[in-house]
């Protein structure tokens, strides 16, 4: 298999679905000439012409609305917001428009719009861009939401998204375009709602999804030279969410530590908290932990940005709390 | 403010009279409608367009059954223009299985795909980037459809309207927005909060075509729309009319109107557009007043029928309560990565 | 103590507030002539004048901001967002304006404006206009959240709030208005981060907050009947979150259960579960319930509003099931 | 575009020296924090001012102590020319707790309450409804300062430029938007995403005064900008300044400036802001080659003593990592309901 960079992986996805349909569309600020703020679509204009890799004006309310329009005349539009932290100026369109648009209209019409986004933090680039807020979009029915975590899975669900009749909303870890990985030539499609294990163990399960996967597989490594042996899960998508391969896990290990880069109070763990002791309260030896970020908004200066996140090194030792 | 002979000449007996069925259709839809909430039968918000008839029927007349339109939530009288069914639409009010939207949507959400109605929306401007979004893909598609994106004198200040017509502007969409500006937004007058009150020129900011109409003339509104359509249908890009009009009727049902006078309103019901049009039509010979009273008959009936119609149908069930939740996806099944099956 | 409607609790404190601080001001769609939506303001126009009771154009994203620049420089701003769902245009200036600015520019300036909104369902107002979203404030560091339920509360925590340095989410239940209760005269501050005992009980904690206290307090009169003595608890506020009265209540009862009008699925009660799973684990004798509304954007149609909505009885079958 | 020796007669020395002084000393600041960025000292983005010198030197010069300042992230040239300490300025860029923002902030977020300097922001167009505010305050508590909002080009199709301008212009408000176009927004030419490119333009569709002013000719800025302030000052509502202009770097750091001509960028560096306005004064007889020389050579100390200061400089402590979270609130220890103690 060949290896590429996650950025590389998502190109060629984006590539493959916009040869195999002419109807797919890729709109957003600088993805043209620019090559998008990641380098995701470099080359794209160049292959596919400026009717179908479209520049937009810096409106993110204006150009998510008119993806989501395009979508329902028939249109497949691929909408790449530059980063998470300007979504907050379009989530009345993805709120208030794509996720109700199927059901409050009895079913008509239907969204098949993907909306891009780069998430999360450690980047040094500060309060304003460096937000984690996948967890809101997974409250919201009819929305579904991908958290991708390395080259393989980026391929491989945002395929799948572009398949999708339904809004999806796709979200990048910012730090992580340049994570190297396997990626399966060709055809490869990864489903909606089926998490990866991405290493089994029996002692304690670990649970992240986009960035946070980097500690939680982290904390798996340093919990096999203490013996301790983690089974750690990668989410791939928030919503729909694989209850059953956490609660099968959970059920085999009795222990749990969700880690997360969003902010811990009111964050996307709580709602696996709160799922694994409703419905495995009597195989549960410990409570569910959550190693989340720190609530502050983002700092700048490195020490406290790094002092602000998770790291492995936590999660171990929310790991260790829990024996 | 009075419809002008010499237009109407131009056009047929038929269409005249389809004209002025349609706006007292929807004017006797609607009071039927306030008569139904003060009964309890409609809940929530009921926004009525009594007194803007003209404006609807008349650039939506002018439309081709392969053009979009996107509305906001004073939605209906546009709905029953493009032809929807008054029953279908009744019964949405009254929250029923029956309705357009399967009662899932309610007053401000009527949607009928197969009339291109793409639906009322209850976010102020909220509706104007889609509509774009559908001109795109008429674009892209190659077509020479048009979309419509019709709006309120009160969506002119939100972000979205800027966006919107920017977007529309820069890629040269199909796009016809229709303003109906009746002077307010709820309670609050638009001189109070609006920068300029000549709407049309604040498209002009983009260098989109624009134009004023009375929107209390049908004839009026069909001609400039005329005029638009063919312009935008060309490949000129978007077309911005404002149609001056008022609304009869508080801003919903629940409106004191505290905020304006009576005597203003009492000016601008001396102008009722479905007064002006029957009297130039009878003055123009075209009707007797015996023909005119026979389309009110009609529309009684019609709209009796809507609201026992909607009475007798029945409520979603409970059980549908999740229906149409997401559309199904070709690969809702796929149990494991890999190449799709054949 | 006098009685009086949710709506003129509301209003006795802007107004006790506007009289005591010639800074406060009251801004937002409607609150002019019209008296705001559901006549909180009716009357302050005419008794403070256009210069303080403000009405502002349809653009929340405009005006919420420049609550906040107002806030800068010396006002103490309430900014009326018609309902809650609107926020989502504004969302942008609450999270990367409001809430960061006091912190990211090292505590230099602080921020205190107080921004109003309608909340929740019940009204048959449709899928756009039916949100309970207050759990997204909630997870956001540097807002606080109000969400009082009753008379009472609606006018002391908004006096709080107006006390406040910081930005204060204050969130009002769409078809309270026009409950009635009995509120203290003149001066009257209740606190944040002080969860209030709606009733006493012994046998099972049931938590509500906003609109959702009224099928909680409901549960617990219907459990009565059946001997099942439940403790009440409203929140009052959601961020600061009264933990210490949570987890009291919890360790005496060993029973929880959460109910919220939002969806359920990353709700904020999941929040709730997770802090009490973590914190009260040896005290839990069952798994936390929640109760909360269905997950599809709210239809319009009567019955099945009913339908997505919680119920008190359901809030007894799911303490049953405690049992 | 050469500064026009009339204009300079009208000044002091010393005030020239001054402009003159200050437009170096952002030069030479962004020259260092490039070097620092390329040294791993500086994180993140950093975004150079480099080209745009005369506009915000230009403008603030004209500004009182009083006044406010809103930008965005493209801040430091503007932080200088406002008075904030190149040293603080650095130490902030560097993350140091000595920084103008205690190293919470960084590059986008340089902030100084004692000289009004009320922040860069990230977010497009994001602060312009904040300055709206700010000017709000300023009028309801009865000053004639201003507020001046700093904003792109790229922050022209925005929402928020849209509802503030709006808000500015209904409410009267005290405010100067200052709009440096330099043409591009990230890689994007302002042509292609925006419906027209006479900026100042779109500003009269909201009935505020607007001016395109040569944003490289640092005393032309001055002198309009003295204009509008008068004009608001007086109470006559916002005025909106477009200064043509040109940054002379990549958008950010990391920009390999595939989207425009070297040509292009040589063109535009000929016409260096520093370089003209030296020669002008030299032409002018006002300063000679030698005084010229020693400006630069103070600025060289002083940069280079920021950037010692920066990098000498503590990191903020891990421990005070949720300090500032929340301002102190009088309410803060009440312990139940009721009236407050007295
Ligand atoms: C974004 C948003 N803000 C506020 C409202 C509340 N609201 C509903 S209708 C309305 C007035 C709109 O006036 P206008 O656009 O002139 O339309 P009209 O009702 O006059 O037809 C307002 C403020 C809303 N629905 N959406
Ligand atoms: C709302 C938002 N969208 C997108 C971005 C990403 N972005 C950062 S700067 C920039 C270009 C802005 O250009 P302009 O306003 O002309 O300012 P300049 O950089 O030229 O000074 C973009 C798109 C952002 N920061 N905020
Ligand atoms: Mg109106
Ligand atoms: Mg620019």
């Amino acid at each position: 298999m060949p290896e590429m960079l996650i950025r590389e992986a998502l190109r060629e996805a984006i590539r493959e679905e916009m040869l195999a349909n002419e109807r797919v569309i890729l709109m957003g600020e600088d993805v043209g000439p620019y090559g998008g703020a990641y380098g995701v679509s470099k080359g794209l204009l160049e292959e596919f012409g400026p009717d179908r890799i479209i520049d937009t004006p810096i409106s993110e309310l204006g150009f998510v609305g008119a993806g989501i329009g395009a979508a329902m005349a028939g249109l497949r539009p691929i909408v790449e917001i530059m980063t998470i932290n300007f979504s907050f100026l379009a989530l009345d369109q993805i709120i208030n428009s794509a996720s109700k648009i199927h059901y409050m209209f009895g079913g008509q019409v239907s969204v098949p719009v993907v909306i891009r986004m780069a998430s999360g933090a450690r980047l040094s680039v500060g309060a304003q861009h460096s937000h984690s807020i996948e967890g809101w979009f997974a409250h919201v029915p009819g929305l579904k939401v991908a958290v991708p975590s390395n080259p393989a899975d980026s391929k491989g669900l945002l395929k799948t998204a572009m398949r999708d009749e339904n809004p999806v909303i796709f979200i990048e870890n910012t730090a992580s375009y340049g994570m190297k990985g396997e990626v399966p030539e060709g055809e490869y499609y990864v489903p909606f709602g089926k998490a990866r294990i991405a290493r089994q163990g029996k002692d304690v399960t670990i649970i992240g999804y986009s960035g946070s996967v980097i500690e939680a597989t982290k904390a798996g490594e340093l919990l096999a030279q203490e013996d301790i042996d983690a089974e750690v899960i990668d989410l791939r998508t928030l919503r729909p969410l694989d209850k059953e391969a956490i609660l099968e896990s959970v059920k085999k290990t009795g222990r749990c530590v969700v880690v997360e880069h969003a902010w811990r109070f009111g964050g996307f763990g709580a709602e696996i908290a709160a799922i694994i002791q409703e419905e495995a309260f009597d195989y549960l030896d410990a409570p569910v932990g959550r190693v989340a970020g720190v609530e502050v908004p983002m700092p700048y200066s490195m020490p406290l940005e790094v002092a602000a996140l998770p790291t492995g090194e936590q999660v171990v030792e929310a790991v260790r709390a829990l024996f | 403010m009075v419809v002008s002979e010499r237009s109407l000449a131009s056009i047929s007996k038929e269409e005249l009279g389809k004209l002025l069925y349609q706006m007292i259709l929807i004017r006797r839809f609607e009071e039927k409608a306030a008569e139904m909430y003060a009964r309890g039968k409609i809940r929530g918000f009921l926004h009525l367009y009594i007194g803007q008839e003209a404006v609807g029927v008349g650039v939506i007349s002018r439309l081709r059954a392969d053009d979009y339109i996107y509305s906001h939530y004073r939605e209906h009288g546009q709905a029953i223009a493009r032809g929807l069914d008054p029953k279908a639409i009744m019964a949405e009010l009254f929250g029923k299985a029956t309705g357009v939207s399967r009662g899932l949507g309610g007053s401000m959400h009527i949607f009928d795909i197969s009339k291109r109605f793409m639906g009322g929306y209850a976010i102020v401007a909220g509706h104007m980037p889609l509509a774009c979004g559908t001109a795109l893909a008429q674009k892209h598609l190659g077509t020479d459809a048009v979309t419509v994106s019709i709006l309120g004198d009160g969506a002119v200040n939100e972000g979205a309207f800027h966006e919107a017509l920017n977007l529309a502007a820069v890629w040269k969409l199909p796009v016809l927005f229709l303003c109906e500006n009746n002077f307010y937004g709820m309670g609050t007058a638009m001189s109070r909060v609006s920068a300029s009150t000549d709407i049309y020129k604040r498209a002009e900011a983009y260098g989109i075509r624009s134009e004023q109409v009375d929107g209390m003339d049908v004839i009026e509104v069909a001609k400039k729309t005329e005029q638009a359509l063919q312009l935008i249908r060309r490949g000129e890009g978007p077309y911005f009319l404002e149609a001056i009009t008022y609304r009869f009727r508080g801003h919903s049902m629940a409106d004191p109107e505290l905020y304006r006078d009576k005597s203003e309103v009492d000016h601008w019901r001396q102008n009722d557009p479905i007064k002006t049009f029957s009297d130039a039509l009878i003055q123009g010979g075209m009707f007797n007043q015996g023909e005119i009273e026979v389309v009110w008959k009609k529309v009684e009936e019609e709209v009796e029928e809507a609201a026992r119609f909607a009475d007798e149908s029945p409520f979603p069930d409970v059980s549908t309560l999740t229906n149409h939740m997401y559309a199904p996806s070709p690969l809702d099944n796929l149990q494991t990565e890999g190449p799709l099956d054949a």
